[in-house]
């Protein structure tokens, strides 16, 4: 659970250093991190003179996959735990910590032309609703809100990537989808969106860890500590509508 | 005394052909290898992966005949230069080629999206929509696969002796009789060819496809789809069905014994 | 039934200019070097070329006026066969020759039977079920023919029908051609490179050169006064150029001639036949008027007769029989006397063209 | 009295043809009609979009040039014959045509990932590591594209007359004075087809790259990487960066003026 | 320098089994329907089919033998014509010429030298910068010509070299060919159809049907005493075959003829030369001791003499001066009595093959 993870890195940091982080690294970070990550990066760079941030956006799964075929990364973040969780049982990254959290929001097209004003809107008869496939995690975030609000709706497609469907919410081709509350703030005014308080919405956790073989492990590890644990970098979260990791 | 016919080949061609051969079989193997041949069974005939396999078979052909009926006049078009800025036209119609795919869907939605450039017309006007539906999935299939057929035709129809044609006006023929009985049986190899090419990429397509027309099994969601998303969750699923995949194309091109390679009109 | 064509029309530099005129019943050849424009007065006849000015008549119809009269191909009743006969390879030759009769309407049991009955008159009713590719060259030329003509058409156009078979297949196909066009009631026209194609199977011959008509006439007419070294080359005879002065022809590449008629006066032309040169290795003492000296270049054996070809002033062809040459001992490089009398020199007024 | 020697189209195929045309080229319009035309200088002018830019071109052209390298000869071995079951490894060879690309990478990393077929040897021997490095995109590159060098090059050479090689023997040529001297110079229409396709479909290649070799800003993320990433966050660069790409690739082809479709030989 | 070679070797259903030997400095041709084995015989030759059984013999090297010796065709010191030339479209006239040079090794000046020269020799000197796509066919051909003497080969392998060419052209080409052949010290072996060019550039025939030699020897040999119908077709005579007994010849088509040789007994050939066969209209009363009917098929004129075809027993051609035609009136379908007397019959034993 999140606490014993909060508990453990707490020890990392007091640890002493050995000396300064420096150096090149390189962060494996989900697709929905990448308008967030590059500026914590640069506002780490600026806390450690001498290093370097380069990123590997993609996929989580394909993450994952990634790192077990031995790509040269140091530090690994993820879009839900079950997927970090691979990594860890594969023995390739050191313990994970989870350093913010998403929750869930419903994206209309500009306008909201369909007047949706709540998730229970969502399963009004002739309503085009698209979710996302209960394979990757933002369907299954999804999958577990609807549940929990005790919703049923009748998706007309059940996409395999956000993008695409939150690509076809800004299109106007379907009336609502449910996505990443950040993924709405990421897209700015080109899609409407219905906050879902949040004692009835899901959250997903994101978690970070650093890779095993890194050759860099001082600088992985502190910008592991630096995105857990900085004021900086959880402020930047915020910003990107990031929720808190606890 | 009979002595092998078959050429022998020299050895600066023998040892990079040896190793392109490596280059493109090895990756095959090993995939072969990970496949989960005990389950296989249980894989392939599951109802997703039969739905899967059908719907990419329904629309893959589709799309194909699709581009086939209005592709093949435009190669005839662009051969006989009968159309201004042709050299324009000519690349520009290759463009779905060298669109990274998702982008492809994109503009697909900008064009034929409930609210896109024509898209709003037709939805307006009759009720059409294309995304979410499985004509949508051809429509996507084919943007990206005509051009195949479109390269390809039009290298057949210019390499075709315009005397065939000459020849069956003389007789009496009307054009449509020409390239009905004339034109298009002699260009019989290269439309092959064409549709063999056209119908091996609208089979493997996959991001345009998710992007413009979404994922619903039995609706939308093809054999490429399905494998992607079996990838999120079980590897072996997806290899298992990669190798369907591949079955089924193999055995057409084999089938074919090389005629889509294209021959030489006439 | 007669065609009357005045073809003017541009293909980049090249200029095609000619008139053409065929009666029924009637085969003109049109004879030139490559490049001429042979087979683009053929396809301006066919319909598959516009022509810019002039105007083709067929049956007393205007198919073409170079401005706004045009009819199609299809709808102008020629029949055409290509010098590589252009057979649909995909259809039996049963087929090909019923695409005429099908494409005109004609249904399609009544098409075959045309097909087969045109098939059987040129005796390949036993080809009726093969590809064009697994009949001869010969039976190819045939198939083209058969279906150029299963369609009736009022004007046969064939261009070189007979370039692309081999020597023994080719007199064979050129009889069996000569036939068909003995018995069709049409117009034809035929295109050759083949001076021989063109004396056996026309009535009457067009010498094209360069776009323009060089001569026109009867075989005979162009063997006795060709009017260019093209025509005399074609002829085999000596053709040669000069003015005439007092019975006198001084020849423009050096040389003088006597010839008979005293009252020929200016430009002139003079041909003689190659059989009518005397080879001999001493200067002649006979009653020849016309004696002057030469080199062998080469020595060419025509069945039972050896052409002589000679450098001189002039330079000439010279026919005489295998004995003499091998009693004279003449080959390549052998220093002769050559004497022609003077009414074997056929000399006439340059014609200005 | 120059009328237009423009042949005209009869309408059965004026018809059909507009409508592919209207087809292929109306998506394009509601594309660039999204493209961001005011700020797109700054974007493009960007870093990351320079550097993946760059990169695209260096991995797309070395793809090529190796494709070239060895699959030139490979179609060669398939044209003349000479490698048994000559059918069937021309289909194999197509696999990657009809492989989804990200099953693609699958099986690329299957075979030269750390602890693939061959990776495992490369790297515990050689120290030699493909994925995730600039080699990596080009292996991947490769690995999609040279199927479509092959099928063109493959149709090249059988279509080329024996008889120039013949006649450049007996002139006491070698065999490789012969295909250096003759071969290639007569099947170069079909060289440049190939290159051409091979290339473009090399620039727009997307699931491969990403699965085998990962999106590493500089190192591994071309262009059509860079697209994908950017529509996570601002669909209007990522259209913008669709339109550089587009713009790159349709110069190229129309300064090639359709000597991509492939000619016959000689 | 000599060639000689036994080859057998088989493709397909077709079989090919000749012998053949050219001394140096001499000309063989190889003549012979479509499909006889020409080109099958020369590739052997060559390097390009290895032979299944015999053996091949170059300037006394074995180059062949069926078994373990085949020299590759770059080692054989052969040049090769092709009928379509096949001269190398993206190089220029003086590169096609240069690469057998350059590719055996000399230098790239040397190699341009030695072209050069050659070209000069052929009289081509001045198109040696143009591409072959810009040279007519007569000039192509020598380029080939050429580019086959540049390596000096011991021997020359022409198929069908003067094929492709139009009838004036080909006379032209034809000249400069028997010139080159005359110089030319190596063996040489010619394949073609046409009978004229075999008797005008060849010391030697060959005549090839279905992959076996009908005959050989000089076109005198071939003239007078043909072997097979093919042949006599070739040499435009009559070949009827039949058996002999007691100075008549009792053929196998019908109808009998006396002939001179009374000694002659068994099968046997006789050869008629067409203008040794007089056409008249009614039974004629001369001294010929052969008269049958006939029914014209066809008239072929050929410069100053006309061919006549007869259907009859035995059916044959006649030659006859065009007035005779004129006089008599013949044409297609006429009746006529041929007659023939029994000396202009050369009657022979029939080769037994
Ligand atoms: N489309 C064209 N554009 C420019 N020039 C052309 C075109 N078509 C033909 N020509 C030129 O027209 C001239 C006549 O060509 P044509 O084919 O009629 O000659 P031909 O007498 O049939 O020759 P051949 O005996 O070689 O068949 C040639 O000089 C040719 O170069
Ligand atoms: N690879 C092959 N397989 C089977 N049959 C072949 C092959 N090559 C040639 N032939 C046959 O061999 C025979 C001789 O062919 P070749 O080309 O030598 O004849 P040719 O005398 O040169 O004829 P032409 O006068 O038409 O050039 C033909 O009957 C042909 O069908
Ligand atoms: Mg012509
Ligand atoms: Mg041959």
């Amino acid at each position: 659970g999140p606490t014993s993870a909060a508990a453990s890195a707490s020890s990392h940091l007091f640890a002493p250093t050995a000396s300064r982080p420096t150096g090149p690294i390189t962060v494996s970070a989900a697709a929905s991190l990448t308008d967030v990550f590059p500026v914590i990066a640069r506002a780490f760079e600026k806390r450690y003179p001498g290093t370097a941030v380069t990123f590997n956006f993609g996929g989580s799964a394909g993450l994952v996959s990634q790192v077990l075929a031995g790509a040269p990364v140091d530090v690994l973040v993820t879009a839900s735990e079950p997927t970090m969780w691979k990594a860890v049982n594969a023995g390739v990254v050191n313990r994970p910590l989870i350093f913010a959290r998403n929750t869930m929001a419903i994206a209309m097209p500009a306008g909201n032309p369909a007047r949706i004003a709540s998730l229970a809107d969502l399963s009004r008869p002739g309503l085009l609703v698209g979710l996302c496939d209960a394979a990757v995690p933002c369907g299954a975030a999804a999958r577990d809100l609807l549940a929990l609000n005790k919703v049923s709706v009748t998706p007309v497609t059940r996409e395999l990537d956000v993008r695409a469907l939150l690509a076809k919410v800004v299109s106007g081709d379907l009336d609502a989808g449910i996505v990443y509350a950040t993924d709405v703030r990421a897209v700015g005014n080109k899609v409407t969106s219905v906050p879902i308080p949040a004692s009835m919405n899901v959250t997903t956790t994101y978690p970070i860890a650093t890779v095993g073989r890194t050759s860099n492990p001082q600088a992985a590890q502190a910008f592991v500590n630096y995105v857990r644990f900085s004021l900086s970098a959880q402020g930047i979260l915020r910003a990107y509508g990031f929720a808190r990791p606890w | 005394m009979s002595r092998p016919r078959r050429a022998r080949a020299p050895w600066f061609l023998a040892v990079p052909g040896a190793v392109a051969l490596a280059f493109l079989l090895i990756p095959l193997i090993a995939l072969l290898a990970q496949a989960p041949w005990a389950s296989l069974g249980g894989i392939v005939t599951s109802e997703a992966a039969r739905s899967a396999l059908l719907l990419s078979l329904v629309t893959s052909l589709s799309a194909t005949a699709f581009a086939a009926l209005v592709g093949v006049p435009l190669a005839w078009l662009l051969a006989r230069e009968v159309l201004p800025w042709t050299g324009l036209l000519r690349a520009l119609v290759l463009v779905p080629l060298l669109l990274p795919p998702v982008v492809a869907g994109v503009a697909l939605l900008a064009a034929l999206g409930r609210r896109g450039l024509v898209g709003q017309v037709l939805s307006d006007a009759f009720g059409i929509q294309f995304p979410f539906t499985t004509a949508g999935v051809v429509i996507a299939e084919a943007f990206v696969s005509m051009p195949f057929l479109i390269i390809t035709m039009e290298g057949g129809f210019r390499s075709l002796s315009q005397r065939y044609e000459e020849a069956a006006a003389t007789l009496g023929a009307s054009a449509w009789t020409v390239f009905r009985r004339i034109t298009m049986p002699m260009v019989g190899p290269s439309l092959i060819a064409g549709l063999v090419l056209c119908w091996a990429r609208a089979l493997g397509e996959f991001g345009a496809t998710i992007t413009f027309a979404g994922s619903f099994p039995g609706v939308t969601q093809t054999m490429p789809l399905a494998v992607y998303a079996a990838l999120e969750t079980d590897r072996s699923v997806a290899i298992a069905l990669s190798v369907v995949l591949l079955a089924v194309s193999v055995s057409v091109l084999v089938a074919l014994r090389g005629r889509y390679l294209r021959a030489q009109a006439s | 039934m007669s065609v009357r064509a005045s073809v003017r029309l541009a293909r980049g530099a090249f200029d095609l200019d000619a008139e053409l005129a065929v009666q029924a019943g009637t085969t003109v050849a049109v004879l030139g070097p490559n490049g001429a424009g042979k087979s683009t007065l053929l396809r301006a006849l066919a319909g598959l070329e516009r022509i810019d000015q002039g105007r083709i008549e067929i049956d007393g119809r205007i198919v073409d006026d170079g401005d706004s009269v045009f009819v199609q191909p299809r709808a102008r009743n020629v029949g055409l066969v290509f010098q590589d006969y252009a057979l649909f390879g995909h259809l039996t030759v049963l087929e090909n020759v019923a695409f005429g009769p099908r494409a005109r309407g004609e249904g399609r049991q009544r098409s075959r039977q045309v097909a087969h009955e045109v098939l059987a008159r040129l005796g390949i009713d036993h080809l009726a079920d093969r590809r064009p590719s697994q009949v001869s060259g010969g039976q190819a030329q045939r198939v083209a023919l058969a279906r150029a003509l299963a369609t009736g058409p009022s004007l046969l156009l064939m261009d070189e029908p007979l370039a692309a078979l081999d020597a023994e297949t080719r007199t064979s196909v050129r009889i069996e051609l000569q036939r068909q066009l003995a018995e069709y009631p049409g117009c034809a026209v035929l295109v050759t490179h083949d001076p021989l194609d063109a004396m056996l199977l026309a009535d009457r011959i067009v010498v094209l050169e360069s776009g323009a008509i060089a001569q026109e006439g009867t075989p005979g007419d162009l063997a006795r006064r060709p009017a260019t070294p093209y025509v005399a080359a074609l002829m085999g005879v000596n053709l040669l150029s000069g003015t005439a002065v007092g019975g006198e022809l001084a020849l423009d590449g050096g040389g003088t001639l006597r010839i008979a008629d005293q009252g020929l006066q200016g430009r002139a032309l003079a041909v003689i036949r190659p059989e009518a040169i005397t080879i001999s290795l001493h200067e002649p003492q006979g009653s020849a008027r016309n004696a002057w000296q030469g080199r062998v270049t080469a020595v060419e054996l025509l069945h039972d007769r050896v052409r002589v070809h000679i450098e001189g002033r002039p330079g000439v062809i010279a026919a005489v029989t295998p004995a003499a040459i091998a009693d004279l001992r003449i080959d390549a490089g052998t220093a002769v006397w050559l004497s022609v009398k003077a009414v074997e020199i056929d000399a006439y007024p340059h014609p200005a063209r």
